[in-house]
């Protein structure tokens, strides 16, 4: 499956506004906490996980979706829910803890819900996959269009609801994918000193499901395997494990020294960082200039930057607030 | 059916799911998952007949997966569907807990009140049978403790068909707990006060309300489920002794209804809780801290409380009984109570 | 691997063993439950989950095992218990409740453990998998002799517990072994209705583990695949998967009233009850005849009616022992 | 290290990692598993510096697989040895609480004492550095109502050693629950009250006993972890307005020393219960419960609690601020005990 020129530069730019909006959230992040580090001061307070280097996982299944497809992603959701077409100005006011953040401030950068487009996170390893089953299971109840897609890292195809997931899925037959972003580690941990077979795509074997594994942070070959995953479950043909080989940039989560990487992994993931990559091939290709790039990034970074300036100048929920919506 | 709507009697188990099938019929977004609920009608009961006429689409025997297919139904709920799950033991809540209260409990909060999880987790609890330590406990105390989950607790049929209906209605997740000596299995011996009579049409009884189930001036006899039926077997002894007992079935331990306990003990002036689940950081001290932060001068005489000790469940006979509350430590209590006073 | 004429003996002894056991705790069981069959009554009250028909499983795997190997049971525990040289008296008792049982009557039927023989159990499905791995390291970190078995139904097979424990096993190469009795039902539902394979010895795939499927319930072909199982694992070669094709002809526990089997299904297997087979088996090599099978069989009955003897005669503990032991 | 003993002071988790270390050193069979307890040496620096002298062998990181991993301690336990593991949060418990509480809580008892478990659970607590409702609970209650596995509940170095060293050399399990803000974790703030001076060497401090942090007669301040910096922030307060308050660290849940608060509340004469872990069917609803079924007039007051409110944990900083306990909740929680009486 190729996408079209449309889509190749719809994810193009939905890399760049995520990138970029990683870029800002990382130093505004960083305000308040020099001198001295300290996680619970400056204007996002809390854990922060930032997902560039990832991007291509996320345009290149979410290319396949439309608003009624659901979603659920982890603790590192920006670069999905920037695909998956969340609202931006509510999403950064919500990492901005605001009153006008998708969830009041209630939820927080690991708790992104954004119902309109059915995007749903969870800050538990391997917890959004029972979610997706039973979206996907409504939706086959319902008799409605839709997939569901649930986004995981490789460690949390260690935990057991990735395993009590996949089988369900399988045994119902559903209209579900499960997206494997594999980075190489879970936290400090390596893949290969936690994981007994060397891909979690040979996974797929344990539930009589395909099991597709693609290489290199590709953009397009994401896009390829994502694009017959999901025509497959929405044909009504079942489930896929879709395993994809990617990497994080950064660290685990904001103040990560990151000393158990081996020496000069970083620099060299900075070399193979995907969207210099991917503008390079769409530069060749043709579907882009120096000029039409400069203003796909300027539209980009000023959409960004009015959605930050929104979270700024909202205002936060009474504190008393904190007793709201326990019940509807 | 010919029986009379005020004279039918049901058991605890076929007012479950006779709700659950009322609602099935005029809500389509209505479905059951769980171990067993299909041809065998759950373990318990709780779903007996409804394959025959929903089939299976709608009422679906899962794999031996809590984590998943509660997961699921969060996923589910929170799609526009109104799952009803079973667990089917409480006592296995910990393979899947973090579905139960992380996801259901926890996602309406954390999408600002726009997500809604309504769905039922239903779950037997209770002992009493020589079914050991896995599988006799009652846990009131630890689903209530945590935030986001209603959690309801029948003592007979006709609060159970309108708590279950309720629930079903409710747009909050909601944890139906129901005792599996109330069930009226035959294979479990039943208490025979959980058998009521039950109408016929759907009803709801309000999720947070209390109910006196005897009316008392001497002593408050507070408690839940099966304890209930302790309580009024007790208020029946002491009666004969010449002191009248209050009895007050909470029903709800979220919301617990504060007022209606204040309001017992503020006129009785003494108070026992009778709990099945653990003794120390449970319902048993929730209800005394709630009498006394808020009028620590109405006891005429210490509180006290009859709950599970803290030890797990032993299989022996003559261990477990000794260990569970009944009428008779009820009475004793009271009496002592007098004694001290 | 095939069993020498002493372990041919011994498996057909245990077999027999473990059904006159059950044979005769299901008819103690149901004093005092008629007419009104009420779990709560009798001199065995509880659940009662019998394991007749299942007993292969247990002497084809345990014959390879010694008193210093652990083995992880379930909530159906008789006839591995038996095998695995559980101190018989005390087992029957601890059924009993009394105070001569393993336990002292704390634990009963679901909760066997006897730590002179490194046998345990859990009533909740799946959780025996992590203990019997953790004993597997436990050997290893002390550099001492053992390999663990976990036994589990094929209902187990559906739990994330198992899917975090293989891998765990098989990421550090552990001396265990996990064996799986398919029965094909998990109390009512049937294995095809709740597992995405065919097959589970498919799973270990997915540990990249060996994963071995031993068909027909066939007690010297068990003996064969567990004695390399579990000599592989001796040589540290890591874990192994075991599926073992077997049937209960009982109903889940007793009391059930089995509605769920196809019609048919019940007659069936009592045709091949594995017991007559295997004495017909011994019969035909000669290493059995008349006599000494009719020896074989009192000396069995005569052990376990020791045994119940011993339990009815012994006393409970005292009520308060209740308190005891929730500490040491 | 050349520090004179009497004044080094540690933080909680170079107290802990000490204690794990010594141990570690005289005793073969203590081992750690988790994740991230390796090279990085542990989210929380419980474990930083082991695996450089002990090794990959007695220092396993994990996969992300608690159920596994906990269970597998289970069983290490019950085979020999006295393993450590760590959840990395209190908060995901609930994907691994069988393990804990079914296995590790019961098989001894299960086992007629027979079968030993001595094992370390470890795991993190607490919020208020915005890390929302998955990362920030307390779950002291939920941990304390389960019988069969001890609790204790650091505040400081000096307890915080020597209650992993009696954990360890415990022949039960224990859940050692260590309070993030305590940590001494640069990136996460700390409270400087907990780092305290340690010994070099080795000891113990009972599990079961709570402290009198300090003496006072007008009212008992109760609390565990971090709530214990903030009874004495209010006691400092409560002293300049010419009150003097007792501050009781409870150290451990399970045993609960309820002697200790009994007899302060009995000196006293009045009772205000700090908790971050949700307010109902919890730490607070007992500590006053155990004082008034003892005594229902010892108090002068109406007994209090500041517990987290029965909500998920919000993440904007001003709404989780506001339902967190502190000093000043404290102080006037007092003068209102003094207003009403
Ligand atoms: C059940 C559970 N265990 C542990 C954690 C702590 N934790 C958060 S992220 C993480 C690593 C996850 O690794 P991976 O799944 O590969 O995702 P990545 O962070 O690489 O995107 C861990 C261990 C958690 N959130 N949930
Ligand atoms: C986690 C958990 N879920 C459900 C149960 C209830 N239960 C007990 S046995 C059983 C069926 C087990 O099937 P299988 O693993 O095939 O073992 P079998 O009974 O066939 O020996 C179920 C569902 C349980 N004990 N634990
Ligand atoms: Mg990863
Ligand atoms: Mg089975």
């Amino acid at each position: 499956m190729k996408p079209t020129a449309e889509q190749r530069l719809w994810m193009y730019r939905n890399m760049v506004l995520s990138r970029y909006l990683e870029t800002r959230i990382e130093s505004i992040y960083m305000e308040g906490k020099t001198p001295v580090f300290n996680m619970a001061n400056g204007p996002i307070p809390g854990e922060m996980h930032l997902s560039n280097g990832q991007e291509p996982c996320a345009v290149g299944v979410c290319a396949h979706l439309t608003a009624e497809d659901v979603v659920t992603a982890t603790h590192r959701p920006h670069h999905i829910a920037v695909a998956k077409g969340v609202e931006l100005d509510a999403m950064v006011a919500e990492i901005f803890g605001k009153a006008t953040g998708l969830s009041g401030g209630h939820g927080g950068h690991m708790h992104l819900f954004d119902a309109r487009v059915n995007f749903a996170c969870s800050g538990i390893v391997g917890q959004g996959l029972g979610p997706a089953v039973g979206a996907a299971l409504s939706r086959k109840l319902q008799g409605k269009s839709g997939v569901a897609v649930a986004f995981m890292g490789e460690g949390a195809a260690n935990q057991g609801a990735f395993h009590e997931s996949l089988n369900l899925a399988a045994v119902w037959k559903l209209p579900v994918v499960f997206v494997i972003e594999d980075n190489g580690w879970g936290i400090s941990v390596a893949k290969e000193a936690c994981t007994a077979v060397p891909n979690n795509h040979l996974r797929a074997a344990a539930y009589g499901m395909p099991g597709v594994h693609v290489p290199d942070n590709d953009v397009e070959g994401i896009f390829a395997a994502a694009g017959e995953a999901i025509a497959n479950a929405r044909k009504g043909l079942g489930p896929t494990l879709l395993e994809i080989e990617t990497f994080r940039l950064a660290g685990h989560f904001m103040g990560d020294s990151e000393d158990y990487r081996p020496a000069g992994e970083k620099e060299g993931l900075q070399q193979r960082d995907p969207i210099p990559r991917y503008r390079r091939q769409l530069l060749d290709a043709g579907l882009l200039d120096e000029n039409s790039d400069a203003a796909l990034v300027n539209e980009a970074q000023a959409r960004v930057e009015t959605a930050i300036r929104f979270a700024q100048n909202s205002e936060f929920l009474s504190p008393e607030a904190a007793l709201d919506v326990v019940f509807v | 059916m010919t029986t009379k709507k005020a004279t039918r009697k049901l058991t605890i188990a076929r007012a479950m799911a006779e709700a659950i099938a009322q609602e099935m019929r005029i809500d389509p977004r209505v479905f059951v998952m769980g171990e067993d609920i299909g041809p065998l009608g759950g373990v318990f009961g709780t779903t007996r007949g409804l394959i025959t006429e929903f089939g299976t689409e709608r009422v679906r025997d899962t794999p031996i997966s809590e984590t998943a297919f509660i997961g699921a139904a969060v996923g589910a709920a929170s799609d526009g569907m109104r799952p009803i799950v079973e667990l089917m033991f409480v006592d296995f809540f910990g393979v899947c807990m973090d579905a139960i209260y992380n996801l259901m409990a926890k996602n309406t909060y954390f999408s600002g009140g726009k997500v809604r999880v309504p769905m039922v987790l239903m779950t037997s609890t209770g002992g009493g049978y020589s079914d050991a330590g896995q599988h006799s406990q009652c846990l009131y105390g630890t689903f209530a403790h945590l935030p986001g989950m209603k959690v309801v607790v029948p003592s007979n049929a006709y609060d159970a068909k309108g708590l279950m209906t309720a629930a079903i209605r409710d747009d909050n997740p909601v944890v139906y707990m129901y005792h599996k000596s109330l069930q009226g299995m035959g294979w479990l011996g039943t208490e025979k006060g959980a058998t009521v009579a039950v109408p016929e049409e759907s009803y709801t009884v309000e999720i947070g309300k209390a109910a006196v189930v005897r009316k008392g001036n001497d002593v408050s006899l507070v408690s839940l489920g099966a304890g209930v039926h302790h309580c009024l077997r007790a208020a029946e002894v002491l009666q004969k002794e010449g002191f009248s007992a209050e009895v007050l079935d909470l029903r709800s331990l979220v919301p617990l209804d504060r007022e209606a306990v204040r309001a017992s003990v503020g006129r009785t002036g003494r108070l026992i809780v009778v709990d099945e689940d653990y003794h120390s950081y449970g319902v048993s001290g929730e209800i005394i801290a709630t009498v006394v932060e808020h009028n620590h001068t109405c006891l005429k005489a210490a509180p006290k409380r009859l709950a599970y000790p803290d030890i797990p469940i032993p299989f022996a006979r003559p261990m477990e009984q000794w260990a569970l509350p009944n009428a008779d430590k009820i009475v004793d209590a009271f009496r002592q109570m007098m004694l001290n006073q």
